[in-house]
């Protein structure tokens, strides 16, 4: 499915025991008739067994397009993989053979999709879809496959007899519990989960991050978990990676990027929060949009929206900036000895 | 889901006595009857004995009760023109239709559905661009014209195939299923692909590949099935249209079907076959219809709910989705 | 997808009118634009044709002259009375096409107010509308338009009345379905506070805002139109001899296919391009239209 | 005796016959056993005497006496010997053959000679016919309301004539009227009226019983694809070869053009104004003036009859008895552009201005009469007059000649001429149709054609006669056009079909030599 990448150098790279994930130097563009988006450009992940990665941005930051890819399951077209290489538990997943892919699908990495109400399938019953997913991967009889998938189901906090209904008998929160019973169904060793509380009310989401952590306690499972929402990523992430415009921009433990912000796209963010304990403080929005996805500069993408911006930083590629071994920002701005974001200081 | 089923076949009266109606007045009132047809050398006491047994010396609205009368008597009447039970002629005639009718059904779905599904998951290829033209012209011959190419082609140039009638088996059938058969695979391939193509689109089918299904169940079960609907829909539709006799086709290949029954009959101004014929011919189109509701519920467990709490609710929500099939399909052939 | 999606879906592109925004994409439709140089081409042989064609070529009989194969003076060959088949083709499609439209029209003309009526007020008088419209179509519409004919007559205005009537019950259930998924925005409830009467909501407000499924219906019957009334020709139940409708000169050239087999082909050619032309447009509408059904 | 005079003649044709001819003698293996045929009118139902199939009835059943068309002679056949009682046509004595039995079992009897005459619905039969004494199992004496010459040879008409087992008919009121004498029996299992025709061999025939077990008549109704299927092997046989499709039946080595056996045409094309209330009733000029617009080579160029001949006026057939000829008639009809120009002039003088917008009805379902139209329509726009042809199919030509409601001003129209007597009579008689509307608008013709028929003396007839036509043809109300021939098609191996050129094939001794 995925064109011939260009740089196989990247994918040579030898696999770092104990990784469950290797994301390197991964590009991809979604190409059509009049336009080339870049929807992820030169991203890398590394993620180690038990870990959970929070992979934060803004709505088209191509957050969704990484998982998907680790997945291989970028739509062609017009999706293609410019370059880069991704190992799952070692394994090559963009140059897999069709039958490995599927194998590597489910059992090794399994997704939970951001639209519960869309996800499910609504011919079948809700066993019948996570039992066909136990049945691919372990190569049980129906039965087994059924025990299995009505076990998940009270897993996930559904009683066993609901495995004979249908997706449109079960509420939103029910729903993307079935999900999240369906992706874990196989003990993958990696989660993605793409905003999976996005759709849900409050009260549920709450519950279905608990279900979430629980069952990552439970089964030692990799996780990256994919949202907006740093509360979020506060309550449950070990590591956390910022997306802007296709690029990982700032990457460290969940304490670095929270107490030691280094790049001013990140501070923006923790900025446009609302601020509970000081109602009074004004909200501090990023000022204007993200760039046209079609049409991105050569430097830095946030450049124009960013307070530190200099002339040079649209041209000028930006290489990152380690502030330890796990902490590293994509901004030029420290090149330059002394500079800082306000955020530190807060 | 019985008691739907009930209520369906209990719509049926009002259809049957609203066809009735419209059709045994629409051919009572055209100029000339039946008995003037076959009574051009009686003798004129002959005829006026004729014409008030039949009830020509009266007024059209007693002839109509007449009709009705017999209708609830469970006769649809006696055809003048040849002197023979209308239930009996048209049970003659429906084995050959039926034939028909599931052949050229057969022949659309077997190679339709297939085509369409890769045209779909092939999108802008050149497999979907040029199925996607066949259907269209396929869809813009008058199958008339159609089934006389291919019977000076088959039939006069190479003498591979009976070019009329139904007395060769299935060698008989194979110019008047592909006749029928053309216009219904240009629709039902076109249903296809654009049904696929909605669904393919679908979230559940990006769960079901990032669950490790293979491709070729994502398409064939978890798509299909999601995709079967309006096809199901296109399917009913045409096999109801079918039935009443591929009126044209049956006409180029003299094929004793219903259809030229029914048109020789107009011609005739033989009421009672043509009102008959056209009622069974709807309650045939009815009980289809009926057929393709309930593999709706097999189909959709939603519509399956519905079903069960109340018949009529359920209809109307497969109602616009026909509508909007209206659109996307049948516009090509008539008959 | 969402998140992609939703950076793929190209902005509206500023500055374009409703109307020229449909024609940019029914430009890029290149099945469309080709549907739509031929359909201008036949209108315009449609409407021009009685002013350049002499009416001799087309009816005057040359019996010396008949069935003639295709040759340099007679393209198409000549017909069973020793006329010119090009010019009789050419001829008809001034029938063929008035036919189609006018047919449609009735339908429309019937058919929408009913439909919209139906889907505007509910209850009873929708219930009754659509029975009625059921019953209607359970009677296959090729011997519906057989009957009516039948009943009315034979000549051009009662075969436009029949197919045009036959075809009712699709332009009552497309515009019902279509109604009814405006009928509760927030345009026509202020229109209705407003106090407007519910002809003026149906006509000015409901009405304009389904017209896109109504179009795209219409383009699609013309060619169903142009069909109906060619196949009704042929079973002999056509148009008023010695107007060359191509339903007509069909039915006249299927007495001679056994020998003279391209007195059948050409007409039949006609047809099939004009309907496609049509299909092919009405596609191109529907897509253009309504991005959400593009294939 | 019909039947055994095909033999005779059919022996004659061929070696083949010869063998079927000696009846019971076993049948060559080599012959094909099922025969099929395509005919071009369909039977729809049973009734000998109102199916209008002629070649239905010869196949199933037989007539009183039998009319030899070869010989012109009148030949027993279930009646052995027939004859005036008294001086007047009124009562018909006849002795009937003994022991022929129905396709059921039962005799044929006297009685069932009453049932069938006095349940005969054709006008030609019902209008004289009134009671039967019945002498004997084996004679009877038909007794007629008025006298009339001819019933004897109405007697023999296949269209109306064939005799029905009383019995059965009375037993099932449906179906009973398919059981006949005849040397074939329906098959009404596998018949599908309007379509199929079935029929299984009489094994029991008083006649020569077919070689061949089983016929099948197919209805198809399009010269053109009844061809198809006679060279695609589908039909051993088929009736009415398009016009434009006999040069290639003739061309192909495995078919056999058949027309006529030498009988002469077998249909009378004209054109009739409505004298009732048709726009050109009273017109004399007009109708004159396009009885000379028409050419009727040209008409006979449209139809593409290669046979045809131009009708020289003359209503009656051909070679028939008591028939006009030229020298008769005192008005020049014959095509003349220039003097039909004229006469048009003289006719909207007449009209006092205008002249009207004529229609036109005929069964334009079969192209000849399509293309006949045509040029009656093209002659007439070359001298100024409009003429719509209003397409109609048979029942649109019966329901407006009938009630002349004003619905047609002329009517393009046919006779078969089935020889003599049986064409006149259609002209002739009271009944219901079309052809004789424009003649009985005129009392004093009705008047001349019922004496006609009451007497039994040839030159009184020929007086009459001669003057209905003469008043018919001067006064412009039938324009004769043509006489058409009727023709048909087999493979080349088939036997025994008697082409009679009155249209109505004889399939009864039809075999195919594989």
């Amino acid at each position: 499915m995925i064109e011939k990448r260009q740089d196989m150098n990247a994918s040579r790279a030898p696999a770092v025991e104990g990784n469950i994930l290797e994301v390197r130097d991964l590009t991809v563009h979604f190409v059509t008739e009049d336009e080339t988006v870049q929807a992820v450009s030169n991203i890398s992940i590394t993620l180690k067994k038990g870990e959970i990665l929070g992979l934060v941005g803004e709505t088209g930051a191509g957050k969704t397009t990484t998982a998907l890819a680790i997945l291989n399951l970028v739509p062609v077209p017009p999706g293609v993989v410019k370059s880069g290489s991704i190992r799952v538990c070692g394994k090559d997943v963009l140059n897999a053979p069709v039958r490995e892919l599927e194998q590597i699908r489910g059992s090794d990495v399994s997704m939970i999709f951001q639209d519960p109400m869309t996800s499910l399938n609504p011919v079948f019953t809700v066993g019948d879809q996570i039992a066909e997913s136990v049945m691919m991967h372990d190569k049980c009889s129906k039965a087994e496959a059924w025990e299995r998938a009505e076990e998940m189901l009270e897993l996930v906090g559904i009683p066993r007899e609901r495995a004979y209904e249908y997706p449109h008998q079960f509420s939103g929160g029910m729903k993307q519990r079935v999900v999240i019973a369906i992706a874990l169904s196989c003990n993958p060793k990696l989660l993605l989960a793409d905003e999976p509380t996005t759709a849900l009310d409050v009260t549920i989401q709450a519950q279905v991050l608990d279900l979430m952590c629980d069952l990552k306690e439970k089964f030692d499972t990799s996780m990256i978990f994919i949202t907006h929402d740093l509360g979020i990523i506060a309550e449950i992430c070990d590591r956390v990676a910022v997306m802007y415009a296709g690029r990982i921009i700032e990457e460290g433990t969940l304490e670095e990027i929270f107490n030691h912000t280094k790049h001013p796209y990140t501070e923006g963010l923790f900025n446009s929060l609302p601020n509970i304990e000081d109602r009074t403080a004004k909200l501090r929005p990023i000022p204007g949009l993200m760039p046209d996805p079609t049409k991105l500069p050569k430097g830095c993408a946030f450049a124009p929206r960013c307070p530190y911006a200099r002339p040079e930083c649209i041209e000028t590629p930006q290489e990152p900036k380690y502030f330890s071994d796990t902490h590293f920002a994509l901004c030029s701005a420290y090149s330059e000895p002394g500079f800082r974001i306000d955020r530190e200081e807060v | 889901m019985h008691r739907y089923i009930i209520k369906r076949v209990l719509m049926l009266i009002p259809i049957i006595i609203g066809v009735s109606f419209i059709v045994f007045f629409m051919m009572d009132m055209a100029e000339g009857n039946a008995l003037d047809l076959i009574g051009l050398d009686f003798s004129e006491e002959k005829l006026a004995e004729l014409y008030h047994q039949y009830g020509y010396d009266r007024s059209v609205f007693y002839r109509y009760l007449l009709y009705i009368k017999n209708l609830f008597h469970g006769s649809l009447g006696t055809s003048i023109i040849y002197k023979k039970d209308v239930l009996d002629l048209y049970l003659q005639r429906l084995p050959a239709t039926l034939k028909l009718a599931s052949a050229s059904v057969l022949v659309a779905v077997v190679l339709s559905i297939p085509l369409g599904i890769r045209a779909a998951t092939h999108h802008g290829s050149l497999t979907d661009n040029a199925s996607m033209v066949l259907a269209l012209v396929g869809l813009s011959m008058p199958n008339y014209w159609l089934g006389l190419m291919l019977a000076v082609l088959f039939a006069q140039k190479l003498h591979w195939l009976p070019s009329s009638g139904d007395l060769n088996g299935i060698w008989s059938l194979i110019l008047p299923a592909i006749t029928v058969g053309t216009g219904l695979m240009a629709t039902m391939t076109r249903t296809t692909r654009s049904s696929m193509l909605d669904v393919i689109r679908q979230d559940y089918l990006r769960t079901a590949r990032a669950k490790g299904v293979p491709e070729k169940r994502v398409i064939n079960v978890h798509a299909l099935r999601n995709a079967l609907i309006p096809i199901i829909t296109v399917v009913g539709t045409e096999m109801g249209k079918a039935l009443g006799g591929a009126v044209v086709t049956e006409n180029v290949f003299a094929w004793p079907g219903v259809g030229r029954l029914i048109i020789e009959a107009v011609n005739q101004r033989d009421t009672a076959t043509v009102t008959g014929c056209i009622i069974l011919t709807a309650v045939m189109i009815s009980i289809v219809q009926l057929i393709v509701d309930i593999l709706y519920a097999f189909v959709d467990p939603r519509l399956r709910a519905e079903y069960s709490t109340g018949g009529q609710r359920s209809r109307r929500k497969t109602g616009p989705r026909a509508a909007a099939l209206g659109l996307a399909g049948k516009e090509g052939a008539v008959a | 997808m969402s998140g992609r999606q939703k950076t793929l879906a190209a902005p509206a592109h500023r500055g374009r009118s409703a109307g020229g925004e449909l024609w940019h994409r029914f430009k890029k439709n290149k099945g469309a634009m080709l549907g739509l140089l031929i359909l201008i081409v036949l209108i315009g042989v449609a409407l021009t044709v009685d002013f350049w064609l002499d009416q001799e070529l087309v009816i005057g009989q040359n019996l010396r002259e008949k069935l003639q194969q295709p040759n340099a003076k007679h393209w198409f060959g000549t017909d069973e009375m020793g006329r010119d088949l090009f010019w009789r083709t050419v001829y008809g499609t001034r029938f063929s096409m008035a036919i189609g439209f006018v047919a449609v029209i009735i339908s429309a003309i019937i058919g929408v107010p009913l439909g919209a009526v139906a889907g505007y007020y509910g209850g009873k008088l929708e219930t009754l509308i659509m029975r009625f419209t059921d019953i209607f179509s359970a009677i296959p519409s090729i011997l519906m338009a057989i009957a009516i004919v039948s009943l009315l007559g034979r000549n051009t205005v009662n075969l436009m009345l029949a197919v045009g009537i036959a075809a009712v019950p699709q332009f009552t259930r497309v515009t019902r379905a279509a109604v009814l998924t405006v009928k509760n925005a927030e345009f026509v409830e202020a229109a209705r506070a407003l106090g407007k009467t519910d002809a003026y909501i149906i006509f000015v407000h409901i009405l304009p805002n389904c017209l896109s499924p109504i179009i795209v219906q219409v383009t699609l019957r013309v060619a169903g139109a142009i069909i109906s009334a060619s196949s009704l020709s042929f079973l002999g139940i056509g148009i008023k001899p010695p107007t060359p409708e191509w339903g007509s000169l069909l039915t006249a050239g299927k007495t001679y296919i056994m020998g003279h087999s391209y007195l059948c082909l050409f007409p039949g050619l006609a047809i099939m391009l004009t309907v496609l032309a049509f299909n092919m447009v009405g596609d191109g509408l529907r897509d253009a239209m309504d991005p959400r059904l593009k294939d | 005796m019909k039947k055994r005079s095909v033999v005779v003649l059919v022996s004659l044709l061929g070696a083949a016959m010869v063998l079927a001819a000696c009846g019971g003698v076993a049948v060559a293996a080599d012959y094909e056993e099922h025969i099929v045929v395509a005919i071009d009118t369909k039977p729809t139902n049973f009734e000998p005497s109102g199916n209008d199939s002629s070649v239905l009835n010869r196949l199933v059943y037989d007539e009183l006496i039998n009319y030899n068309k070869v010989t012109k002679e009148l030949e027993p056949a279930l009646a052995v010997k027939w004859e005036w009682v008294g001086d007047e046509a009124t009562v018909l004595h006849l002795d009937l053959r003994e022991g022929v039995v129905f396709h059921n079992g039962n005799a044929f009897t006297a009685a069932d000679v009453a049932y069938t005459l006095s349940t005969n619905v054709n006008a030609n039969i019902a209008n004289y016919y009134d009671h039967c004494d019945i002498q004997g199992d084996y004679s009877v004496n038909v007794v007629l309301k008025a006298p009339n010459a001819d019933f004897v040879n109405l007697l023999t008409n296949t269209l109306y004539a064939g005799v029905k087992d009383k019995e059965s008919c009375e037993a099932d009121p449906d179906n009973g009227s398919a059981i006949g004498t005849g040397p074939w029996k329906l098959d009404l299992e596998h018949t599908i009226p309007g379509d199929t025709i079935e029929l299984l061999v009489n094994d029991k025939y008083w006649g020569a019983v077919p070689t061949a077990k089983r016929l099948t008549l197919r209805y198809i109704d399009s010269a053109s694809s009844r061809l198809l299927a006679l060279q695609n092997r589908e039909v051993h046989a088929m009736m009415s070869v398009g016009e434009t499709d006999v040069e290639a039946v003739k061309a192909d080595p495995a078919l056999e053009f058949k027309s006529g056996s030498g009988v002469g045409p077998a249909k009378y094309y004209f054109l009739a104004f409505n004298m009732m209330n048709g726009a050109a009733k009273d017109n004399l000029y007009l109708r004159q003036a396009i009885a000379r617009a028409i050419d009727n080579e040209d008409v006979i160029l449209a139809v593409g009859d290669e046979e045809a001949e131009v009708s020289d006026g003359a209503m009656w057939g051909y070679d028939a008895p008591y028939r006009a000829s030229a020298s008769d008639f005192k008005t020049d009809l014959s095509y003349n552009l220039d003097e039909a120009k004229a006469l048009v002039e003289k006719a909207k003088k007449e009209a006092g201005g205008a002249l009207p917008e004529l229609h036109l009805i005929s069964n334009t379902s079969k192209s000849i009469n399509m293309n006949h139209c045509l040029v009656i329509q093209e002659a007439c726009r070359k001298i100024g007059v409009n003429v719509v042809i209003d397409e109609t199919d048979g029942a649109g030509v019966n329901a407006k000649t009938k009630f002349n409601a004003g619905g047609y001003d002329m009517i393009m129209h046919n006779i078969p001429l089935e020889t003599w007597p049986t064409g006149v009579n259609r002209l002739m008689v009271k009944g219901n149709g079309s052809n004789n509307r424009a003649l009985l608008a005129n009392e004093d013709v009705e008047k001349k054609l019922f004496q006609a028929t009451a007497s039994s003396d040839p030159a009184v007839r020929d007086k009459l006669y001669k003057e209905v036509q003469v008043y018919v043809h001067d006064n412009a109300i039938y324009v004769p056009s043509y006489y058409g021939s009727r023709n048909g098609a087999q493979l080349a191996g088939v036997e025994g079909i008697v082409w009679a050129n009155d249209g109505y094939p004889e399939f009864t001794y039809a075999t195919f030599k594989k």
